[in-house]
């Protein structure tokens, strides 16, 4: 079973949540990012995400792989959106059951964490001026 | 050699295109990336990179062979 | 606006969920309790919460109010449910909105941990060799 | 004095009822908790408990006054 994906559609929460419950588990936590309305004192109109598809799939299924090796987890998800996406859009999901609360926060932390630092995937941000930038994982403008 | 080289991010609006094949006589990826920056004026400097070869994170000594997909990852920022 | 309710019937995660969406919150993170089938090596069957309605409603809210002051938050909202649960229901259900995902989860692991601690509510489980007991905060019984 | 009392969790396990009206003359919580602990047997020690006086929470030597109305708080366990 694939435990990350890349979604080109909206993030089926709803389903993704489902395979995470299990009644042996009595926590789970989940993160949400949305498209801002702006970033750095910038009013942001839209965005796209680029993936380099291939390694990106394989390195959230690593990331995946390593959370449920680190923690005591019962389960995890993460899905990242591929292509145009609007204010208010779900960018990224990240789910993860666990019989207690803190290895399920410390998991989804990680899993967000790890896959911004590390999954090939880039933001443009489009701005209301009608600029549009790349962006570091800090969310500053690459030069 | 032959290559096969693929851009992202601010590499592919710089490059002007989504991929290319390169004919290169590069045997590291250090050295082909060098071209290319060359070529197209690329901003980022390979410090600021990470490479993939066929598809996996590799060393920029990583010698290359006829036929690789060479991808050259500006700063992720997903999420 | 109430931002803690204690809920008879399943909670709206769906609602409280809408209530947090905001254009200028790029973070969200929720924390679900079920109901586990097991705890502390025994077999649960089902469980009843019981609470003192008017000192939970006002602790919870001063729970959510020292949230809101303490993170960089954009909301937050927490519902618990009382009365007879099964198991795989949804116990307590945790949102919180912010600009930046350090602070959502901060924030949200702080009100699950205060509302544990805090909040006048007890969990009577239900085993399945049929006897039942109350429970501590650490969820060791009531001797 | 008359007082009306709430009980929850083993507490009202052990009353066998939800609250009751208690004629007392305790001028304490605290020495009403030892009456009722008397007369229903209560298994938990005062340390045990919280105490919360018309809808919040007090300190167990708050001054009662006739017609409060007096919660004893086992260890809570939401969540």
């Amino acid at each position: 079973m694939s435990h990350f994906s890349l979604a080109e559609r909206p993030i089926d929460v709803a389903g993704l949540a489902r395979e995470l419950a299990s009644g042996a588990a009595g926590a789970s936590v989940s993160f949400e990012g949305w498209v801002r309305d702006h970033n750095d004192g910038r009013a942001v109109s839209r965005l796209d995400y680029q993936a380099y598809a291939p390694l990106a799939q394989a390195e959230g299924e690593r990331i995946l792989a390593e959370v449920r090796a680190r923690f005591a987890i019962v389960d995890a998800r993460c899905a990242h959106r591929v292509g145009a996406l609007a204010i208010g859009d779900l960018a990224v999901w990240v789910g993860v059951s666990a019989a207690h609360r803190g290895a399920a926060f410390d998991a989804c932390r990680f899993i967000i964490d790890e896959v911004k630092r590390r999954v090939p995937i880039w933001k443009n941000e489009h701005y209301a001026e009608g600029e549009s930038g790349w962006l570091h994982p800090d969310n500053t403008p690459v030069e | 050699m032959n290559f096969r080289v693929l851009y992202f991010a601010s590499l592919r609006d710089q490059a002007g295109c989504d991929a290319e094949r390169v004919d290169s006589a590069a045997a590291e990826a250090s050295v082909l990336y060098a071209e290319l920056r060359a070529r197209h004026g690329f901003s980022l400097a390979q410090d600021r990179l990470r490479v993939a070869i066929n598809g996996d994170f590799a060393l920029w000594d990583h010698p290359l062979s006829d036929g690789d997909e060479i991808v050259f990852l500006p700063p992720v920022s997903g999420g």
